[in-house]
């Protein structure tokens, strides 16, 4: 009972509230559904403790699912080292995103729908991370994404919102439809859809051919290039990243939450928990590589030119969550999941910290409407330096130094191809981690005030339901990273996982703690030089901001638009979409299919009947004539018939 | 009788009915047409004799002659068509129909040059044409009539019946005005149905619509 | 050459054509038609007593007599229907009654 | 045989009928036109009468008599059954209207018993002699009664059409029967029969005979293409008649042509069948298409009748005694159809008179539910969509066709079915879809009422139950052909 | 066992008879009173049918192949009879629609006021005769079910229908008699080679294999209307558009898986070789529908039409499904059919409920309607998901199921296919984003009120077999295994070399 407390414990904080809310009342949900999952955050360490700690691994078996030939799997747990990992992540941001909620929202009219919004998406994510098969993941990774949809598009009158639901949703689709060929692979491969099935048996195909789409290919490529593109769309890797940005329109807890330490991390967790079967194609782990690589750079040179608060840490969470894929690529898949508890953490803090700064703001995002306001929420901006001294990896001072740059050691040491352009551009990534986190906070609470006289005086730190999250989760984002580098990626390791991540082309955890120093000094100078680029633009009052982005005006707009992508997007899906759906109806359906179908039938039966009815005139001498016609022609027929006899 | 002379003498027959008929249904004024319809029938009926059905040959000329078309002649000149006026168009179907007439025709020629005298055939014939000496042709229509064919000639009795229903309910009209003598009713009235003695009282006088008796 | 069956067949054809002739072509008045009935009979009596006498069987003036019988019957309903007609129409013009059609 | 007393028995229930009929031509005559109740009355006794004896004296077993002029047998006996309902019904739905429209007249209910008895020598005809006298004592009865309104201008043109081309097909026929018999050298159906049997090419005479003897009897069953007096005659003659003339006629020469063509040509059945293929689709597609512009309810029923003539020979196009027992299932059962949609379309009269025009039904499901209901029972029963009777008659006959390998045949039929089945919706949708214009007054007459239920009953699917004992006795009677 | 010489059947037939026949005596002076009764037993004599269609369910012995619960009487002749029984593939179609209908007649409740006798009669005898199909052992007899509900239907959408109902009825009726028509000539050729109409009988019969093309072919034009595969479906949205919300929850609810219930029952074991040889047209026909009616979906104004397009890309999966001829395939389409009867039938029936208030089915009338009505909102939230597919819902099970068989098949029908998934998404939440979400803007709208008490009824049945179906669909799955297996290994062990019944590496994959 003890597993299927803490996976369960969020549902019926969900249930109950999600049903009986209006009854219950604003506060009674709200401390439910929050305890429920504080309770569930609280088990989920014991679990931790004893599985990633004491070495148990369990498999529940909750309920028994589907059975169709011989396809059968089961509502199960299986909890070994990674889901525990995990439980922590999710339960414990979850717990205090709650918490924190209860301030942030204090004046939002639907409480009780928002957070069972939010116990409903953290039992989805712990069904995804819990599942000891495919499909019950694929469960929780569809359940996250409609919590996700629903808390995205939490105001639902505002057209933006649910626009950028809709977008969530559907590009996450396009992700799952990978995911879910990718399933179907597996089955058709191993006969299973259960994980313990599966990496028992996927040695066997280590050369297994298989025909999809009509070519063979390596099959274990097949389904690992598959399952990777259901991780990229949950995880907004480059080119489905398009929502994550977007996704910014739900209220901030769930940006903290949802997109950026717990489900967007999701596909970093499918490729880390399917390292037995990645570990078999090299090339599919290549790939992983360079898109994880891309998406580092991508998303930070992004995010180095926005003004929107939230968006320039959604940027920063697309590019982290790049850092963690090339990890994987590289086969590091302890450092990947090791910055994905650390980042957790911090990006949960950054987000609500920035969360803080728009209450403080009365929901102003804007940062070209900020600034200077590092006296009014002290507290607010204390956690947020801790937040950005994590992400931007500065040595020993946050936990993101331990694990960023164990994973650019690790691209370097890895002789993956691949490898060597990860970590270049992780490094120029770095360089504008830095840039954008510090232009952020320099923007935000430093310089002068741009925002109104009204704002500026009335802004003031949030409840204490805000700030105690904030300040547990800025120890977390400052001391995770030392406390547990042995563990995830250190000598501990390989009795912290216990087998639950596998690695078959040599330790590369271990090469990497073995680079040469240049390496391992090369992101703090990076982060050095866009802490000092940042203070140049910003700190001292000049121009220089504006004039590069004159100077630049080109690249500055391609940065500012996203590199076009969500353009390209409109104009070579949607709108032909439309285009196509509105053509299929008009002309396929109504003029087409009906026109020459039952209408043009129709209009023609009705047309002979009318010809056919004008024979009929009315005269005694026509119907002789028809009679003897036929009677004629009759006779005709058997004469020149007999003409053979 | 001679056979060329035989020959001859259906080719005078033949031609005046082929004639005679073509005339029927191009003359222009009806009565007309009722009159080579008559002279149709005459000349078949020469060709009936020809054939040595003789009985047949005057049922021609009495019933049909005599009585069916005196009978068109009779609604033709009852009706009182307006003989003069002759509509256009009539040949505005010749091509076609005349195709297919004379397709017909050549049809049924070729019929009837194909006609032989098979063995099935023979054996077929239930009632053989007795010889003249043994019977005349009436004498053995007569015999066949009233034996093997009762049945169909009652019928046609039946379908003169129908005939004659059929006449009348279709023209015989009831004038609701006319009073008709009727003997019968005359005859039956007796003193006691016609008047009837009442004693009137002064100052009452008398209600008609007494019953009697 | 010796007159046949062929001959009498011949002209009942003849006759029948001219009958059927009658009936399409006309557009004068029903009783040409009518008459056209007759001559279509006509025909086929001869056609029946020429295939009696060749065949050597009464069987064929039997029949031609009853059709001589059940022809004066259909004259007689034909004018009586004829006469009806004429009495609510005013005409028996063929191309008059088309009082119905379609 | 000359000198005997001809086998009587057999014959029995058609010399009462005669008898009977003349009887009471008399006390007509003698009573005068308000007789007229008494004698129809008594007609539809006497044909109930002479239906008894057929089922007691006569019975199914194969009888001829008359030198082999009548025959009767199970078959004979099937559609002789069903010419009698026709003929009963129809007297009994006339009185209301005849005396209505003043033309009531005793003369009636005895030329329908005189036609009744030419459709009884039809179907026992077992000699070309016997089927002609048959047919034209019934046609000529025919004649007159579509004239029978003779002040309505529409009857006597209806009765001119139907005299004019009924002679010219009767002029057909005999010219066929002549060349029939020239060729062969008889009359007698069954002489013809093995005569045809046992000879290897017939003669070119005989199948151009057969062709004119089939021109004339696809007249009286109205196929295409001698079909075109149908609609005018429908249209023209007193509704009671086109009930009549819907039913008994159409059934009893459809038995006379089954009996021709299995009893009289079955050496031949190469050639007929492709005649009775041809009108049959013919008569399916026009009795299909033209039907679906038609806004007068009688003509549509008459283009109804067509394609549904249509359909029966399909039955016999199969020439298999499962094809004739299709036949005589569907026949049966499109009795049934048509007597009740007549007597639905004779219940519809407003105020001002009688009407015939579809769109007078507008609404009729909320004046009058049940005979809505019951129009709507025919209607889909016509068009043969399940859970009614007419359904089991199409699966019969294409279950024949099919069996005869005449599947692009059945495949036609059944596109054809879908045409028609417009314009059989096309009446329901008026009468439950649109809105009410006026209702018809209620008074239709108890036989009228009676009719109508008794056919929506019987095509319910209350059919389920009856269609068994149906089939067995069209089994039965099928059995009874010479094949 | 008792429920085995029980005509269960045969009452559950009969029931929605009485029913409607002692509607048919209820009289009453008073309008409102005689309507009110009418409404009654209707409710009383569907729920009475559930009732027994759960002993159905209850007895039916998961473990064989067989038909169960049999009746056979002889009817006409020696070859036709009164035959009905059920098995895996046909007991749970019974059950779905005697679980529709009580929920359709509580959804007219209110809608329909006029002419509700004759509403209830049309509903009741439909319903007899969609448990006849399904559960009809005698080919004439299930023609007879199938086509003599064209009946009712035509009747429903004529009297009770929208604006252009009657172009619609007519383009209903017509539409599906002329596919069946061709079905009907197969039949009787079927009869008359073997020479009965019994349908196990004709099940292992062996066609010959230039016979079955025809055959499968003239089956195939009565199916693929009914299901209605493209380029056959555009009555569908017609037909849906114009139906009274009750026939539109049937319609699509029961009448459309009549086609895939065809299939399974006849196509497949009859004609196995034929099926064979065009599988691929189904395929190429279904992935065609679901690409291309998902698209035409996406750019509807009406919300019923919408749902109508929705539904023939649903049925797409279902043909799919059926035609990769493995466990799998089969099974996942006869559950997306259940499914897709009770999610789009929720639909349907969320329209209705809009519809009632509003009378108007376009899209751009409505709008936030989260904020007047949340209850509603959060049904039809649930519903559009369960369309969608989203695991945990029952339309996932059967997706899943088809894709999984189908790409065992061949990847390229699970790969097309898979793209419906992702527009299914797009067009149900565009969907959801104009009617629920959005600023509330329009005075009609505002007074609109939430879901009534009856409403609520309708719905929360719904609402838990939809879930319940996701959570636990092995409840739905088990009674097909026995049947789906025999199915197979009788009619295509010899030929179906790739099918993933047996996904073995060695099969399945090449080296």
């Amino acid at each position: 009972m003890f597993f299927e407390s803490i996976v369960f414990l969020p549902l019926i904080g969900f249930l109950v509230v999600g049903m009986f809310g209006r009854q219950l009342g604003d506060q009674t949900s709200q401390i439910l559904t929050s305890l429920l999952v504080s309770i569930a955050a609280l088990l989920s360490w014991f679990a931790f403790a004893d599985v990633a700690l004491g070495g148990n691994k369990h498999t529940v078996h909750v309920l028994d699912w589907v059975n169709s030939g011989t396809l059968s799997f089961s509502w199960a747990f299986k909890i070994d080292t990674l889901t525990a990992v995990m439980l922590v992540v999710v339960n414990s941001v979850s717990a205090l995103v709650h918490w924190y909620s209860m301030g942030y929202m204090s004046e939002d009219p639907d409480k009780p729908r928002f957070f069972a919004y939010l116990s409903l998406f953290t039992f989805a994510m712990l069904m995804l991370v819990t599942s000891d098969n495919l499909v019950q993941m694929f469960f929780g990774w569809e359940g996250v994404g409609l919590a996700s949809y629903l808390l995205i598009g939490f105001w639902f009158k505002k057209p933006s919102a649910n626009a950028a639901a809709i977008k969530a949703f559907v590009v996450n689709r396009v992700g799952d439809f990978g995911f879910a060929l990718g399933i179907y692979g597996v089955f058709l491969l191993t006969g299973s859809v259960e994980f313990d099935v599966i990496f028992a048996s996927i040695a066997n195909y280590e050369q297994t051919e298989i025909v999809f789409l009509g070519s063979q290919y390596h099959a274990i490529t097949v389904i690992c290039l598959l399952l990777f593109i259901g991780a990229m769309g949950k995880s907004a890797q480059l080119g489905l990243h398009t929502w994550l940005p977007d996704a910014m329109e739900g209220p901030t807890p769930v940006s903290a939450l949802i997109h950026a330490a717990t489900m967007v991390t999701a596909g970093v967790f499918l490729v880390a928990r399917f390292s037995p079967v990645f570990e078999f194609s090299p090339f599919a782990l290549t790939v992983v590589t360079y898109v994880g690589a891309a998406t580092a750079l991508f998303a930070a040179s992004v995010g180095l030119v926005q003004n929107d608060i939230k968006r320039v840490i959604a940027y920063s969470t697309c590019s982290q969550l790049g850092y963690m894929f090339f990890a994987l690529g590289v086969s590091a898949y302890g450092a990947a999941i090791f910055h994905l508890f650390t980042h957790a953490f911090f990006k949960a803090l950054l987000f609500l910290g920035a969360g803080s700064v728009i209450h403080a703001m009365h929901h102003e995002q804007d940062m070209r409407k900020m600034g200077g306001i590092y006296k009014k929420i002290p507290i607010t901006y204390i956690v947020m330096i801790i937040g950005t001294l994590a992400i931007t990896g500065v040595p020993y001072l946050g936990s993101g130094f331990f694990s960023k740059d164990m994973i650019i050691e690790a691209a370097y040491a890895a002789d993956r191809q691949g490898a060597e352009f990860a970590f270049v551009l992780s490094i120029l990534a770095a360089l504008m981690t830095s840039f954008y986190s510090w232009r952020l906070i320099f923007m935000t609470f430093h310089g002068k005030t741009r925002a109104d006289d009204h704002t500026f005086d009335h802004a003031h730190e949030g409840p204490w339901t805000m700030v105690i999250p904030l300040l547990i989760l800025a120890v977390g984002a400052f001391g995770a990273g030392a406390f547990f580098y042995d563990a995830f990626v250190g000598d501990g390791r390989f009795a912290f996982w216990n087998g639950s991540l596998i690695t078959t082309a040599g330790d590369v955890l271990d090469a990497a703690h073995h680079v040469p120093f240049a390496v391992k000094a090369a992101p703090f100078i990076a982060m050095f030089l866009g802490l000092f680029i940042a203070i140049m633009f910003y700190m001292r009052g000049s121009d220089i901001a504006q004039r590069t982005a004159k100077t630049w005006d080109g690249l500055y707009a391609f940065l500012l638009n996203k590199w076009y992508f969500d353009e390209l997007y409109n104009l070579i899906f949607i709108r032909p979409a439309f285009w196509l759906g509105r053509m299929f109806w008009k002309r396929g359906d109504e003029d087409t299919i009906d026109g020459f179908g039952p209408n043009g039938v129709s209009s023609l039966v009705a047309n002979v009947a009318g010809r056919v009815r004008k024979l009929q005139t009315g005269y005694v001498y026509h119907y002789a004539f028809a009679m003897i016609i036929g009677l004629a022609v009759v006779v005709t027929w058997f004469m020149t018939q007999s003409g053979t006899h | 009788m001679d056979i060329a002379l035989a020959d001859l003498i259906f080719y005078l027959f033949a031609s005046i009915t082929v004639a005679s008929g073509l005339l029927v249904i191009s003359a222009k004024n009806p009565v007309h047409s009722v009159l080579w319809l008559i002279l149709a029938f005459f000349s078949a009926a020469g060709l009936f004799v020809l054939m040595g059905a003789e009985f047949l040959a005057m049922l021609l000329i009495v019933v049909y002659v005599g009585a069916v078309a005196v009978l068109f002649l009779f609604v033709v000149m009852m009706l009182d068509i307006n003989f003069t006026e002759l509509r256009k168009g009539m040949l505005q179907h010749l091509p076609l129909g005349g195709l297919i007439g004379l397709v017909l025709l050549g049809e049924l020629l070729t019929l009837g040059v194909a006609w032989n005298f098979g063995d099935n055939v023979a054996q077929n014939v239930s009632a053989p044409t007795p010889t003249l000496t043994d019977t005349t042709n009436t004498e053995a229509l007569g015999h066949l009539l009233y034996t093997d064919y009762i049945f169909v000639f009652q019928t046609s009795g039946l379908i003169l019946l129908v005939a004659m229903i059929g006449a009348i309910v279709l023209t015989l009209r009831d004038r609701p005005g006319v009073r008709r003598q009727n003997i019968g009713a005359q005859n039956l009235r007796k003193p006691a149905d016609a008047f009837k003695l009442v004693d009137v009282e002064s100052g009452k006088g008398v209600s008609l619509s007494q019953k009697k008796g | 050459m010796s007159v046949g069956l062929g001959h009498y067949l011949t002209v009942a054809a003849i006759l029948f054509v001219f009958g059927i002739f009658g009936i399409f072509l006309n557009r004068k008045n029903v009783i040409i038609i009518l008459m056209s009935v007759e001559l279509m009979l006509l025909a086929v009596n001869i056609n029946l007593v020429a295939f009696s006498t060749f065949l050597g069987d009464m069987v064929g003036q039997v029949f031609a007599m009853f059709i001589l019988t059940v022809a004066a019957a259909e004259a007689a309903i034909g004018l009586a229907i004829l006469v009806v007609y004429f009495r609510s129409r005013g005409s028996i013009a063929v191309e008059d009654i088309n009082q119905m059609k379609g | 045989m000359n000198g005997n007393i001809p086998e009587l028995l057999p014959v029995l229930p058609e010399i009462v009928l005669a008898i009977g009929a003349m009887i009471l031509l008399m006390l007509g005559v003698f009573q005068g036109n308000k007789s007229y109740k008494q004698v129809a009355n008594l007609s539809v006794l006497l044909l109930a009468i002479a239906a008894l004896l057929m089922f007691t004296q006569v019975g199914g077993e194969r009888q001829t008599t008359f030198n082999g002029m009548f025959v009767t047998d199970a078959f004979a006996v099937f559609m002789k059954t069903l010419t009698y309902i026709g003929s009963g019904v129809a007297i009994l739905l006339s009185g209301k209207f005849l005396t209505e429209h003043k033309i009531a007249k005793f003369e009636f209910p005895i030329l329908i018993i005189f036609a009744t008895l030419g459709m009884m020598i039809m179907i026992s005809a077992n000699n070309l002699m016997s089927l002609y006298i048959g047919l034209e004592l019934q046609s000529l009865s025919l004649y007159v009664l579509a004239a029978m309104n003779r002040d309505r201008l529409r009857s006597t043109e209806a009765g001119l059409k139907y005299f004019v081309l009924g002679a010219l097909s009767s002029g057909m026929l005999l010219y066929g029967i002549s060349l029939i018999y020239g060729f062969a050298g008889t009359t007698e159906f069954d002489v013809l029969a093995t005569s045809l049997r046992s000879d290897g090419t017939p003669a070119i005479g005989i199948v151009i005979g057969l062709v004119f003897l089939l021109a004339g009897l696809a007249f009286k069953i109205s196929a295409v293409p001698f079909h075109m007096w149908t609609p005018d005659v429908y249209e023209g003659s007193p509704t009671p008649v086109t009930a009549f003339f819907a039913a008994a006629p159409k059934v009893a020469a459809l038995a006379l042509l089954v009996r021709v063509l299995i009893n009289g040509f079955p050496g031949l059945t190469h050639e007929w069948q492709q005649v009775i293929i041809f009108i049959s689709i013919a008569s399916m597609l026009v009795g299909a298409f033209v039907a679906l512009v038609q806004t007068n309810i009688k003509r549509l029923m008459a283009y109804s009748s067509i394609g549904h003539i249509g359909y029966a020979l399909v039955g016999l196009a199969a020439g298999t005694q499962g094809g004739i027992e299709a036949l005589m299932v569907y026949i049966a059962i499109y009795l049934t159809m048509t007597l009740g949609a007549f007597a639905a379309i004779l219940s519809m009269r407003k105020p001002e008179g009688m009407v015939e025009d579809i769109d007078d039904l507008a609404g009729l499901s909320q004046t009058n539910k049940p005979m809505a209901v019951a129009i709507a029972i025919f209607m889909f029963s016509l068009a043969g969509i399940p859970l009614l009777a007419g359904f089991f008659g199409k699966w019969y006959i294409f279950l024949a066709a099919v069996e005869a390998g005449l599947i692009p045949l059945a495949i036609i039929g059944f596109l054809a079915s879908v045409v028609a089945c417009y314009y059989y919706l096309r009446v329901i949708k008026i009468m439950f879809f649109d809105e009410p214009t006026a209702s018809f007054d209620g008074e239709h007459g108890g036989a009228v009422s009676f009719v109508v239920g008794a056919a929506a009953v019987l095509n319910s699917p209350v059919s389920f139950l009856l269609i068994s004992p149906l089939v067995a006795a069209a089994a039965w009677a099928s059995g009874a052909l010479l094949f | 066992m008792f429920l085995d010489s029980f005509p269960m059947l045969t009452l559950m037939m009969l029931a929605p008879i009485v029913g409607s026949l002692v509607i048919l005596m209820i009289n009453h002076k008073d309008q409102d009173i005689a309507d009110r009764n009418i409404r009654s037993v209707a409710l009383l004599t569907t729920i009475t049918v559930f009732v027994m269609s759960i002993f159905l369910w209850v007895g039916f012995d998961n473990n064989t192949a067989d038909f169960q619960f049999v009746e056979k009487h002889d009817w006409i002749g020696d070859s036709i009879s009164y035959y009905i029984g059920v098995d895996g593939i046909s007991v749970l179609f019974v059950v779905l629609t005697a679980f529709l209908m009580p929920i359709v007649v509580l959804s007219s409740w209110e809608a329909i006021a006029t002419r509700v006798k004759e509403y209830m009669i049309a509903f009741l005898i439909l319903e007899t005769l969609m448990i006849g199909v399904f559960s009809a052992l005698d080919i004439f007899l299930f023609y007879v079910f199938f086509e003599g509900g064209l009946i009712p239907m035509y009747l429903l959408i004529g009297v009770w229908g929208g604006a252009n109902r009657i172009y619609a009825s007519f383009k209903f009726f017509l539409y599906t008699l002329l596919g069946s028509v061709l079905m009907l000539v197969a039949v009787l050729y079927m009869y008359m080679q073997a020479g009965t109409t019994d349908i196990p009988v004709l099940m292992n019969y062996d066609f010959a294999p230039g016979v079955q093309t025809w055959l499968w072919l003239a089956f195939f034009a009565s199916f693929a209307v009914k299901m209605p595969m493209w380029p056959v479906h555009t009555w569908l949205p017609d037909a849906h558009v114009q139906a009274p919300t009750g026939g539109s929850v049937i319609l699509a609810g029961v009448l459309l898986k009549m086609g895939g219930y065809g299939f399974l029952r006849f196509s497949l074991p009859m004609f196995p070789d034929a099926t064979h040889e065009f599988a691929w047209l189904v395929f190429a026909l279904s992935i065609i529908a679901i690409i291309y009616t998902s698209l035409v979906a996406l750019v509807q104004e009406d919300i019923k039409k919408l749902i109508a397009y929705s539904s023939v890309a649903h049925m797409g999966f279902v043909t799919i499904g059926i035609f990769v001829l493995n466990p799998n395939g089969i099974e996942g389409a006869i559950f997306t059919m259940l499914s897709h009867g009770v999610v789009s039938g929720a639909l349907f029936l969320t329209v209705g409920v809009i519809y009632d208030r509003l009378h108007t089915r376009e899209i751009s009338r409505y709008g936030g309607l989260a904020n007047n009505m949340k209850m509603y909102a959060v049904i039809f939230v649930l519903f559009s998901m369960a369309s969608i597919g989203l695991p945990g819902t029952s339309g996932f099970i059967g997706e899943f199921l088809v894709l999984n068989g189908s790409f065992a098949y061949n990847s390229w029908i699970a790969f097309f296919a898979a793209f419906g998934v992702i527009l299914g998404a797009a067009y149900m939440l565009y969907l959801v984003r104009r009617l629920i979400y959005g600023p509330l803007d329009k005075d009609d709208v505002k007074a609109m009120p939430d879901l009534s008490l009856r409403e609520k009824i309708i719905f929360a049945p719904l609402v838990a077999v939809v879930l319940w179906m996701g959570i636990y669909p092995n409840s739905f799955l088990d009674p097909l295994h026995a049947t789906v297996e025999n199915l197979i290994e009788t009619r295509f062990s010899n030929n179906v070399g790739h099918a993933a019944q047996d996904v073995t590496p060695d099969a399945a994959v090449g080296r």
